[in-house]
């Protein structure tokens, strides 16, 4: 597989398709990977393909505007370049999407439950050979997290966010992890107004932990990368998951499935629900 | 180091209660704040060196840095902010009578030791002249111990020009020629036009025994220090007082270096040939 | 202002004169129909519990999460949003994104425990004066039964 | 002096200290790994070989603190100083990387130059604290305390050690502090163990596997483009700069008339952006070069030491694996 994506890469730099190849390589322990940014088609060879190939690559395309870019992307990944292109943050023209697919569990914990190992969008596609095609996730399961916490009461899942939240130590690795986060100035930036604390106390964290969720609903691709960067371990993805949910069921909505699809919060329906409104 | 206020017992974040006795509207949004301390034991004591600055804090707000812009032969203490973010938008909105908050004297200031028996230039753009006129008004009130003074000060029109009060009076004073542009031709206006680099150019200050003093936007010192030096000021006697954002002017909270140097500790004033080896890019 | 601006919010007393709880409700009202039915209410001098502060915007759909959220943080016991009936919005369709959005809104923060009483969304026109007032005595009530707002209760 | 303490008798100790002291220590929370806690059982305890998320930093320099309060009487609103808090402090389990930490913040916030601001808050907090540290058995494969002049058996800013020997710990008291706070324990040491301490002491330093080569000066390299290689997948967070033991930047905000004083990292763009909107350090590869340069230039000019002490919590954290220990040994500096 790897060969395949190594001389995919090559191919688009010697033809100069694309300035620079987004994929992964081996860091200095041998063992993991980091992101490997290739520009001449020399250094493909550094390329590699494991299940240490944790990182969504999506979130680096905007930082090379006007250039053309190979991109090494997961399932997942090419979800979060979906909506990126959705939010028109992207050039489908500068993008060329090597789509590689993953296993079910092989990528990290994070995967477990994961119905998508197919890039959505790609403009190749390599799988593995040998291995049965895109096994999907139970998608039951997904929620499992969610509906457990659904099923407790108010005062005991309040108390549980508190308790996680109160951790955080506002390094804010989960949105610069977030490929869908991008605003130029983020509200926990701001400072005309400044819009909740900047210390970590419970109102601080409290806020700026369900702003951060709510920003992505109907966003986010359930990538996983936020709770995987989160040092001090908040189950940032129990958010996630839960409006994810929401609004699968509310609006039959699911992130990243489509480019031509207006995003979430961008379009309505005349028969929305209604019920909640007096 | 002159003027350090903060004995080891004392919160050194703990800002002064201080009240504003006048402000001057300089230009459209530029004020000149005058402060006293109401601590007035502390006030009498309170010293500083022109090109030292303080830290101003509008309570609820936040705090900001400004160069104490008058000079310490002249008993108050001046800040001149121009209405730019949360902290100056809401100074514009103070009072005479008010009570903000400061904290200081901090950084090197200008070496006026060293400026002794030199002719002095001063080249200023903009709010720039805030630091300087501190050390003009110095230079003056202590006028024996330096020779000729130049100063060529330049705003993007005469309507942002900033202590325009002083300019006479620093004309009349013995040795001392004042040089005013514009960046554009205006109606009534007499004196230069042209940005200050290209106004330097015309003046042609001597650079013998000469000590030129910088201060203004980046984009002036960008391209006011080569032409002081093709003039002939070598890089030791281009002095400038450099801007950066800074939070606790203590040199702790890390964002204000350039190199291994703080500029609210080992700063604000450096000179050119210092800023060369800190790789400081203009 | 601070960065939590409604200090004195946290600082109210939150019991009234006869020991019961009061609630403090910001309310966002769309100035083309609740805000003008809230008005008719007034002028038409309908009692109602004066509980609801009110903040004009020019459209429900203008009400941004952000301060649904700051004035649960800030120490507000609950937040009601009125605007325009369907198909009345000034803006055309302001209110179907506002519908949208806070139906999503509504379901988290009551998975986040915060009381789902303590938001609340309403249809009022510029004619219902006397619906205002039915809503508002009907939220007040539901937030007195959620009881004092928490949330932010345990301050550094 | 050392002795043999038996690992209950170390428990019933902390007990009887919590009677008059706050108490620190790593605590194990299911899943999501050891933190610093105030306890308030001795049992929770923990004094494994595993590390804490957070370094013990936070207790002298906190995620975010008040550090000036506000007056409100009289209808007005006058900066105050908060009173410092002068309880007596135990805090247990710090590491040798951690307690050299503290060493180098103290050159910071306390330092040795009278005429220096002296930080007050920090100074406060150090003096109230009693380090009781734990030398590391298993040092994990990011360590590389060892190439930067520390050691994972060293005790350098700790009042008292504690060696992990199984089935006993050997207490090393170090400071006068140290002995007020464990001086109580029974025991002595016998010449076996003493041996066997400076057998596992030697063993452990040989377990740390990570070798750096820190360059004297990057000055050179300062306009390289290797920085920009090398800052090309950093993600602009905190996470390196809030686990460092001795990263100290900070940002002052006002909330609620009153200052508190936040963590903040040069990584963040926000950083040092200007009102006007002109930044001096505006990409990745400034705001990078800048952590390197403090860490292995900038602070070894001003003090002569390296501001790193080889904990590995950057690279263990980063979440793209930036290993800092590797990108200051290639910097090109010929």
């Amino acid at each position: 597989m790897i060969e395949e994506i190594r001389q995919k890469a090559k191919e688009l730099l010697a033809a100069s398709k694309v300035d620079m190849v987004i994929g992964y390589r081996r860091s200095g322990d041998g063992v993991s990977t980091v992101p490997a940014f290739i520009d001449s088609a020399q250094d493909v060879d550094s390329l590699v393909w494991d299940q240490n190939c944790v990182y969504n690559l999506a979130n680096y395309l905007r930082e090379f505007p006007g250039k053309k870019i190979g991109v090494v992307a997961k399932g997942c990944d090419a979800r979060a370049i979906v909506v990126l292109l959705q939010e028109n943050q992207l050039e489908r023209e500068n993008l060329f999407i090597i789509g590689v697919e993953c296993g079910v569990t092989d990528i990290s914990e994070k995967c477990a439950a994961c119905p998508r190992t197919v890039s959505a969008i790609c403009d190749i596609l390599i799988k593995e050979k040998g291995r049965k095609s895109g096994a999907p996730g139970n998608e039951k399961d997904a929620y499992a997290a969610v509906e457990a916490l659904e099923a407790r009461r108010a005062e005991e899942r309040l108390g549980l966010w508190r308790e996680e939240f109160s951790r955080c130590i506002r390094c804010y690795a989960c949105r610069q992890v977030c490929p869908m986060c991008y605003c130029p100035k983020c509200v926990a930036d701001q400072t005309m107004p400044a819009w909740f604390s900047k210390a970590t106390s419970l109102e601080g964290n409290f806020a700026w932990n369900v702003t951060r969720a709510f920003h992505l609903a109907g966003r986010c691709v359930d990538c996983g990368e936020c709770e995987r960067a989160c040092p001090v371990g908040i189950p940032l993805r129990d958010l996630n998951k839960k409006l994810e949910k929401e609004a699968k069921e509310l609006y039959k909505y699911e992130a990243g499935s489509s480019v031509e699809a207006k995003p979430l919060f961008a379009s309505y329906d005349k028969d929305d629900p209604k019920d909640f409104i007096k | 180091m002159t003027g350090q206020m903060n004995t080891s017992n004392s919160n050194i974040y703990l800002p002064r209660e201080t009240e504003i006795t006048a402000i001057r509207q300089e230009t459209s949004d530029i004020k000149t704040f005058v402060l006293k301390f109401k601590d007035a034991a502390y006030g009498d004591a309170f010293t500083y060196r022109p090109g030292q600055f303080v830290e101003f804090s509008v309570f609820g707000e936040g705090e900001a840095t400004f160069c104490i812009s008058n000079s310490p032969t002249r008993k108050t203490i001046e800040c001149s902010a121009k209405k730019m973010g949360m902290v100056t938008q809401a100074m514009h909105e103070l009072n005479v009578g008010d009570t903000v908050g400061l904290r200081g004297p901090y950084g090197n200031g200008f070496p006026v030791e060293d400026l002794k028996g030199k002719h002095l230039l001063f080249v200023s753009g903009g709010i720039g002249l805030a630091p300087l006129r501190s050390l003009i008004n110095y230079c003056l009130d202590n006028r024996d111990d330096y020779l000729d003074i130049t100063i060529v000060n330049g705003a993007r029109t005469s309507k942002d020009l900033v202590y325009r009060d002083e300019y006479k009076v620093w004309e009349k004073a013995p040795g001392t020629k004042v040089h005013l542009t514009v960046d554009c031709r205006e109606e009534d206006w007499v004196c230069m036009v042209g940005v200050v680099p290209k106004a330097l150019e015309e003046i042609k200050p001597t650079c013998n025994g000469s000590v030129a003093i910088v201060c203004g936007p980046p984009i002036m010192i960008r391209f006011t220090i080569p032409v002081l030096e093709k003039m002939g000021f070598c890089p030791e006697s281009i002095i400038t007082t450099l801007e950066m954002k800074m939070k606790c002017g203590l040199g702790k909270c890390g964002r204000c270096n350039i190199g291994n140097h703080y500029i609210c500790k080992d700063g604000p004033v450096f000179n050119y040939a210092k800023l060369k080896e800190l790789h400081y890019e203009l | 202002m601070s960065a939590l601006g409604t200090d004195s919010m946290k600082d109210d007393k939150k019991m009234a004169a006869d020991g019961g709880f009061e609630p403090n409700i910001v309310g966002f009202l769309c100035n083309w129909c609740s805000y003008a039915g809230a008005d008719l209410a007034g002028t038409s001098r309908m009692q109602y519990p004066p509980n609801v502060k009110i903040i004009r915007v020019p459209c429900s759909g203008r009400v941004n999460p952000l301060f649904i959220l700051k004035c649960l943080m800030d120490g507000a016991d609950g937040v009601l949003i009125s605007g325009c009936h369907i198909g009345d919005c000034h803006y055309s369709e302001g209110n179907y994104y506002a519908r949208r959005r806070f139906a999503v809104l509504k379901n988290f923060l009551e998975y986040i425990g915060i009381d789902p009483r303590r938001f609340q969304m309403s249809w009022v026109s510029a004619a219902e004066g006397d619906k205002w007032a039915k809503v508002v005595k009907e939220v007040v009530e539901d937030i007195r039964n959620a009881g004092p707002n928490t949330i932010s209760a345990e301050k550094k | 002096m050392k002795k043999t303490v038996k690992k209950e008798a170390l428990i019933a100790l902390i007990e009887n200290l919590m009677k008059d002291h706050e108490v620190v220590s790593p605590v194990e929370t299911a899943g999501k790994g050891v933190f610093y806690r105030k306890i308030d059982k001795a049992k929770d305890v923990y004094l494994g070989p595993a590390f804490a998320v957070e370094p013990v930093k936070k207790f002298f320099l906190h995620p975010s603190e008040w550090i000036c309060g506000c007056n409100k009487e009289e209808g007005t609103a006058s900066p105050c100083p908060v009173p410092a808090d002068d309880k007596k402090r135990v805090i247990f389990g710090v590491r040798p990387c951690e307690a050299r930490g503290l060493v180098l913040l103290d050159k910071i916030f306390a330092p040795d130059d009278p005429a220096g601001y002296q930080d007050t808050s920090y100074i406060d907090n150090r003096s109230r604290s009693v380090i009781v540290g734990l030398a590391c058995s298993v040092p994990d494969r990011t360590c590389f305390c060892v190439s930067l002049d520390g050691s994972p058996v060293e005790t350098r800013g700790m009042d008292a050690v504690l060696f992990d020997m199984g089935d006993n710990f050997i207490v090393e008291i170090l400071t006068e502090k140290g002995k007020s706070i464990l001086g109580s324990l029974p025991g002595t040491i016998d010449a076996g163990s003493e041996k066997a301490l400076e057998a596992a002491k030697e063993k452990t330093k040989k377990l740390v596997v990570k070798t750096v080569k820190a360059p004297d000066s990057l000055d050179a390299s300062f306009k390289s483009d290797y920085w920009k290689k090398v800052s090309l997948s950093c993600l602009s967070c905190g996470v390196c700069t809030y686990l460092c033991p001795t990263c100290h930047c900070f940002d002052l905000v006002e909330e609620e008339r009153k200052k508190l004083r936040c963590y903040d990292g040069c990584a963040f763009p926000d950083f040092t952006l200007e009102t006007s909107g002109e930044n001096p350090r505006p990409t990745k590869k400034e705001r990078y070069r800048q952590r390197v340069f403090h860490k292995f230039d900038y602070f070894k000019k001003n003090f002569g030491e390296n501001l790193c002490v080889g904990c590995g919590r950057c690279i263990r954290f980063c979440p793209v694996k930036i290993d800092i220990s590797e990108v200051a040994a290639g910097a090109p500096i010929k």
